[in-house]
Parts: C-alpha cells; sequence; structure tokens
C-alpha cells in the first residue's frame, strides 16, 4: 500500500514536470499499478490517461488499449478519451484513422484545442514539416495565447532554419513568462545562431539575463563566452577598447566557470567522504 | 443572567438541532445539484479568438520591455495599425438576453437552485418549527435586532437576545457559507471528473468577455498606443566590468 | 504517514473537545437542578476544552497541506531545457524508441 | 554587483502564492469555526467572546509562522500582516454562528 503511495507520487511529479519518462511510467504500471486499478482513487482517470500516453510511447499498444477500454467504460462519450484513441491509431500508423477521428471531433466541436493540436502531431510525424506548421499558425490565430503551441511553432521553424520566424515565436514566450531563464535561453541560442555582431551581441545581453535569473545556468555562462569570442574573432575593425572589454568578459566567463565546477566537485567529493565515514 | 428563562430541552433535540442539520444538508444537496445541472457554456470561437487576442496584446503591454525595441515595434504595428488586430472591421454583435435561449435556461437553472430551496424549505421550517424559542445570542444586543432575531414570536419584554426558531434558519443560511467551502472543499472529487468527461478548454478566459469586443478592444488599443518601451535587460559590459 | 498520525490526533482531539461540550453540559444541568449561580466552569473541563482546541489547530495546520516558495525562480531552477520543451500535446510517436521496443506488435499482429 | 542585481529581479510565481493562500484560507476558516466552539463551550458571553476570537486568530497566526519558519517565512508569504487580517470579518461572522450554536447547545438548555 505505501509502495503504491510512493509510486503514485512519483506518476504526479512527472505529470507535473512534463518529463517525458515513458518508459518508468510503463514499468510502474506493471509492477504496481496494473494489480492496484480499484484502489487509485480520485486519481485514477488522470493516471490512466498518462499511462496510456506514456505506453504509446513505448509501443505498448496493449496497454494503451487497456486503459483507453477502462476509460470508456466510465466515460463513453468523452472527447478526451476519443482523442487518446487517435493517438493509438497514430502509434499504431493508422494515420487516416486517426485523422477521421480528431475531424469528427472538431466538426463537433469547433473550439477543441486539444484535437487540433494532435493535427499537427500527425502531420509532424509523417514528416510534412510545411503542413504542420501552417497548421499551427491557422490554430494560433484563433488561440493566440497559447503558450505551449507558440513554443512547438518556434522548435518546428528552428527545424526548417527558419530562424527570425522561431526568434518571433520565443519572444511570444518571454512575453507570456518574462521570468524563466530558460526561455532567455533560447532566445539567445536562436539568435546566436543566427549570426553577425548585432545579434551575437542581443544574445549575449540574453544569456546574462538567464544568467541573472538563474545562477546555476551553465549553459548561459557557456553562451557569454562564445558570444564574447565570436565578437572578438569574427568581427573585423573592433575598436581597441571594445576588445579590451570583450576579452575581460571573456576571462571573467572563464573564471565564474572555473569556480562552479571546483565548487561542485569539492562539495560532492564532500558528500562521497561523508558517506564513507558512515 | 439567562436564569431569567428556561428553556425545555425537548427544544433543543427537536428544534433547534434540526435546523441546523436540515440546513446544511440542504446547502450540500443544492451544490451537488448545482454540479449535475450545470452545462458546458457554448462559447463562440470568434468570441474564444476575441479574449486571447486581449489577453496577447495585455501581455505584450506588460512586458515589453524584455524583448528588443525592433520586436517590440513590430508587434505594435500589427495590433494598432489601420486594419490591425485591434482594429479589424467585424460584424456587429447582437445578442439578446431574452432571445437567447441558453441564456434562459442557465438563469432558469440558478433560480431551481438557489431560490427555489430556499423558500421551500425556509417555508416549511417557519410552518414546522414556528413560535418557538430556539437559543440565545451570547452576547447582548439592542432592540433594534429585536424584529430580526425575533421573527414569528411579538413578545415585547422578551430580552433581545434570545432567537426564534425562524431568524435561526435564516442565521443558519448566511452563516455556513463558509463551512460548505470547508468540508466541500475548492475542487473536490466531482469536479475532477468533470473535466475528464468534457475536455479540459480556456474557456475561463472567454466566458468573461462581454458579448460586444469593441470596448474592451478599445481600450487595450489606447493603452497599448501610449506604452512606451525601455528594454530592461542589463548591460553586460557595464555590469560585468563594474562588479 | 506522517498525515496519518496528524489525521488520527485530529480524531482524538475533536473526540475530546465533544466531551468536554458534554461535560460542560451536565455541569450546567447539575447547577440548574440544585439552583445554583452559573459563575465559571470547572477548571477540569476549561483545561480540556483549551487544549483540545490547540490540538486541532496544530492538526488543520499540517494536514491542510504543505507551502510552496512563492518564488518564480524556485520552481525553474531546477528545470532543464529538455524537460521544457516537452509537450504531452504534441507527442509524436513515430521515433526510434517505438521501433526498437523488444515488443513490437502492431494491434493486428497482436490481436 | 551582480548578487545584487540578481535579488533585484525576484519575481513571485502567481500559482504558488495562489496555492499557500487557499491552504491559509482554509485553516483559518476552520481556526475560526472550532474556536467558535470552544467559546460556546466555555460558556463565554459578551466582550470576553470577542476576545477570545482575538486571542485564538493570533495564536492561530504565531503558530503558522512557527511553522513555516520564523526565518523562512518569507519563502511562502509576501506579507506577514495579511495573513493576520486578510477576510477577518468573515471569520468572525463564522465564529459568531459557531459560538452560538454551542453555546445554545450546551448553555441555555
Amino acid at each position: 500500500m505505501a509502495n503504491l503511495k510512493r509510486k503514485l507520487e512519483r506518476l504526479r511529479s512527472i505529470r507535473e514536470n512534463n518529463e517525458r519518462a515513458s518508459r518508468e511510467v510503463v514499468e510502474i504500471w506493471e509492477s504496481v499499478i496494473s494489480k492496484n486499478l480499484e484502489n487509485l482513487g480520485k486519481e485514477k482517470y488522470v493516471v490512466l490517461e498518462q499511462i496510456c500516453i506514456a505506453a504509446l510511447d513505448c509501443f505498448k499498444l496493449g496497454i494503451a488499449e487497456q486503459c483507453i477500454r477502462e476509460l470508456y467504460d466510465e466515460f463513453p462519450n468523452s472527447t478526451r478519451v476519443r482523442i487518446l484513441e487517435s493517438m493509438l491509431y497514430e502509434a499504431d500508423e493508422n494515420y487516416k484513422s486517426a485523422l477521421q477521428i480528431l475531424n469528427d471531433i472538431i466538426k463537433q466541436d469547433v473550439n477543441n484545442s486539444s484535437a487540433r493540436k494532435r493535427k499537427v502531431a500527425i502531420y509532424k510525424s509523417l514528416g510534412k514539416n510545411a503542413e504542420a506548421i501552417k497548421e499551427l499558425t491557422d490554430y494560433l490565430k484563433i488561440f493566440a495565447a497559447d503558450v505551449e503551441c507558440w513554443q512547438e511553432l518556434s522548435e518546428m521553424y528552428i527545424n526548417e532554419h527558419d530562424y527570425n520566424k522561431a526568434a518571433f515565436c520565443v519572444e511570444e514566450l518571454i512575453l507570456h513568462n518574462p521570468h524563466n531563464h530558460l526561455l532567455y535561453q533560447r532566445y539567445a541560442d536562436v539568435k546566436y545562431t543566427q549570426g553577425g555582431l548585432e545579434n551575437i551581441e542581443l544574445a549575449r545581453t540574453y544569456y546574462y539575463q538567464a544568467f541573472l535569473l538563474n545562477p546555476r545556468n551553465m549553459r548561459a555562462l557557456y553562451g557569454i563566452y562564445l558570444a564574447s569570442t565570436a565578437i572578438v574573432n569574427n568581427t573585423k575593425n573592433l575598436s581597441l577598447k571594445k576588445k579590451e572589454t570583450t576579452n575581460k568578459i571573456i576571462d571573467w566567463c572563464l573564471k565564474e566557470i572555473k569556480d562552479k565546477y571546483t565548487k561542485k566537485s569539492t562539495s560532492d567529493l564532500e558528500e562521497k567522504l561523508a558517506a564513507l565515514e558512515i | 443572567m439567562s436564569t431569567d428563562l428556561i428553556v425545555d430541552p425537548q427544544i433543543r433535540s427537536w428544534v433547534f438541532l434540526p435546523i441546523v442539520v436540515i440546513t446544511f444538508l440542504v446547502g450540500i444537496l443544492r451544490h451537488y445539484a448545482s454540479i449535475l445541472l450545470s452545462s458546458q457554456k457554448k462559447v463562440e470561437l470568434q468570441q474564444l479568438a476575441d479574449s486571447q487576442l486581449i489577453i496577447r496584446a495585455r501581455v505584450l503591454r506588460e512586458n515589453c520591455s524584455y524583448i528588443p525595441k525592433n520586436s517590440f515595434l513590430m508587434r505594435k504595428q500589427a495590433f494598432n495599425k489601420e486594419d490591425g488586430y485591434l482594429l479589424q472591421k467585424r460584424p456587429p454583435v447582437t445578442q439578446n438576453m431574452m432571445t437567447d435561449p441558453s441564456m434562459m435556461t442557465d438563469m432558469l437553472k440558478g433560480n431551481i437552485t438557489n431560490v427555489l430551496p430556499m423558500i421551500v424549505i425556509g417555508g416549511w421550517i417557519n410552518w414546522m418549527f414556528s413560535g418557538f424559542i430556539t437559543t440565545k445570542v451570547p452576547f447582548p444586543l439592542t432592540l433594534r435586532f429585536k424584529s430580526m432575531l425575533q421573527r414569528g414570536i411579538e413578545l415585547s419584554h422578551l430580552d433581545a437576545s434570545w432567537v426564534s426558531s425562524a431568524s435561526w434558519y435564516f442565521l443558519n443560511v448566511f452563516g455556513l457559507r463558509s463551512i460548505y467551502a470547508l468540508v466541500l472543499g475548492e475542487n473536490n472529487a466531482a469536479d475532477q471528473s468533470r473535466q475528464m468527461q468534457e475536455q479540459m478548454q480556456m474557456t475561463g478566459a472567454a466566458s468573461g468577455m462581454p458579448a460586444d469586443p469593441k470596448i474592451p478592444f478599445k481600450a487595450e488599443w489606447e493603452a497599448l498606443e501610449i506604452v512606451e518601451h525601455h528594454f530592461k535587460l542589463p548591460d553586460v559590459e557595464k555590469e560585468i566590468l563594474d562588479g | 504517514m506522517a498525515k496519518f498520525v496528524y489525521k488520527v490526533v485530529l480524531t482524538i482531539a475533536f473526540l475530546s473537545l465533544l466531551h468536554s461540550a458534554i461535560s460542560a453540559a451536565q455541569h450546567r444541568s447539575y447547577i440548574r437542578l440544585n439552583e445554583l449561580e452559573f459563575t465559571h466552569l470547572p477548571l477540569d473541563v476549561f483545561i480540556q476544552t483549551l487544549l483540545s482546541l490547540f490540538t486541532i489547530m496544530y492538526a488543520v495546520l499540517h494536514l491542510a497541506g504543505d507551502f510552496k516558495e512563492i518564488k518564480a525562480s524556485a520552481e525553474l531552477e531546477n528545470k532543464s531545457w529538455e524537460t521544457f520543451r516537452n509537450i504531452p500535446s504534441f507527442y509524436v510517436f513515430s521515433h526510434r524508441g517505438g521501433k526498437c521496443s523488444p515488443s513490437k506488435a502492431s494491434l493486428e499482429e497482436s490481436e | 554587483m551582480s548578487k545584487r542585481k540578481a535579488e533585484d529581479h525576484v519575481a513571485y510565481s502567481e500559482a504558488a502564492i495562489r496555492n499557500n493562500l487557499s491552504i491559509v484560507e482554509y485553516c483559518r476558516t476552520s481556526v475560526s469555526a472550532i474556536s467558535g466552539c470552544t467559546a460556546g463551550i466555555l460558556g463565554l458571553t459578551g466582550l470576553y467572546g470577542a476576545l477570545f476570537f482575538v486571542f485564538a486568530v493570533t495564536s492561530f497566526w504565531f503558530m503558522l509562522l512557527f511553522n513555516a519558519g520564523i526565518d523562512s517565512w518569507k519563502k511562502y508569504f509576501i506579507s506577514r500582516k495579511s495573513l493576520l487580517l486578510n477576510g477577518v470579518f468573515g471569520h468572525f461572522f463564522t465564529y459568531i454562528l459557531c459560538w452560538t450554536f454551542i453555546y445554545g447547545m450546551v448553555h441555555v438548555y
């Protein structure tokens, strides 16, 4: 019983943190949950949905089917379960049936957002990136404040090497969530990849902001370092003063990075020593 | 002090306590009835899009200092230019409350779950338990409260702090609200399973939208027009070299 | 586990409060029967009531749930981009994880 | 320099604040109900009852701060005062109802 509780706790944390730990989830299902379906309490259906998606991700279609059947017993008319069913077809590479279900849902209820999102995912898995992007932009015309779609769109543009548009999407994300260091870091990544003195300087500013928001963000520190090096190396006729300051920044970054790693390794070492003494 | 009047203990078990229990149970029942009767409001696609657009314009206005100036100007242009997002021409919305049948049923349901039980149960309690003195409030009150607390018994010599059965019922109706919040919780099991049944939706934002989007659009347009862009991110060179 | 302990404590405290209420009511009727003037409750009942109150307060405080840190960075500090970019609504299942899985069997084959 | 700057950038997470406040609200409602019952059992009347409410709410406040940590309450709440005073009248009403109810049950009959 205590074991079940602990596993449910773990599932919850996976859900809340959006981890894609599908294999672990399926293992939890096989070891504990499948025998204790009645004892899940009010979390039962959310957990079933989570397991179903994870099972699809691991290509264990049998488990997913079982979960869907369980959910259909409880909610025979739910669109959310029907979307799961379409995902089952999708994992089975029966895209036609999956699309059929999704189109039916959208016809019934025009503002069903997750059905539309699944359609995008189907185009994506078919490799039709251009169509996926078109579908997603159409979606964003209506649901203009849907943050996760902006994020997905930025990823897709990055895959298509369309960095200007990707940057636009990440800007939109920053507007919605201005305290997330990961977004600043991402924006800087995009800008750095775009290249050009102006963009790289901007990237450095954003890396620095990410670093300020979370001093443990090593990637941002490296970003400052890389951007500064790029400024020194790749620009012709850089003024002497500018060169000097940039070099100072590079030194500062290197020092900071070294500090971080020595601190981390010594504290790790201390922990290990403490463990030995016990 | 309280010995001036001795109340029959039978009243306690057959009037005082039942009133509390009945009001409480009716409240719980009403809660579940309203869950059963409530219908997912159908939101027009256009309305949804409008509300999302407003959200987007608002966050742009509030957090514009975190994006580069060019990007801000580009967005502002898209929102505020002659036929931009906020100034689009749209068909006039004619939504009359009386002609919309879903509005009517919603109102009816609200009445059924809220007003009707109060009248019915109140009337029933008035009829069933009328004329009892049920309790005494443990603090002195002025005579002004007599009409409020002693509904149903007209005794001019009675101290104001005695409470009649009908008034005790009304005290309960108003006072138990916070207890319901305690017992039923904010998001109880009934809500969760309903969420599963219906697709979770972003209708929360949309339901607050008035039928006519022109007014909030205009307000948002004005607010966006006067926003000035100050880039808020720190200057790396200065910061690192100073520090 | 700790929650369970607090639940037991809460129940006991409630019972104790109920008990002191009954004691107080009995004291009251005793006084009325003997036609004495009510001045105060017996000390033991008084103490029991107050103790139950504080125990209930304490148990409720621990049962109500844990506080979350309100700093926005607190929840983000340990996240990496890999988990943040992961959006369940856009999962795509045609990846090598599925194809390489030992249990690979499509619906028709398994039936 | 960069240290100080980092502290200027404090941002609060809306969801966490709401979560904490709803927990506190829950506790405070139950405390006012229970302290109302206690006051009824003790047979407090008049001003004493009101004073008892103040006493109960303040002692709960101290308990809350102590539980959150004397130094670290800042991690969970923005202001200490609002923990004590928010919605105090609503809670007083709950208190009075419970007080009257239990007082009636125990002392009137």
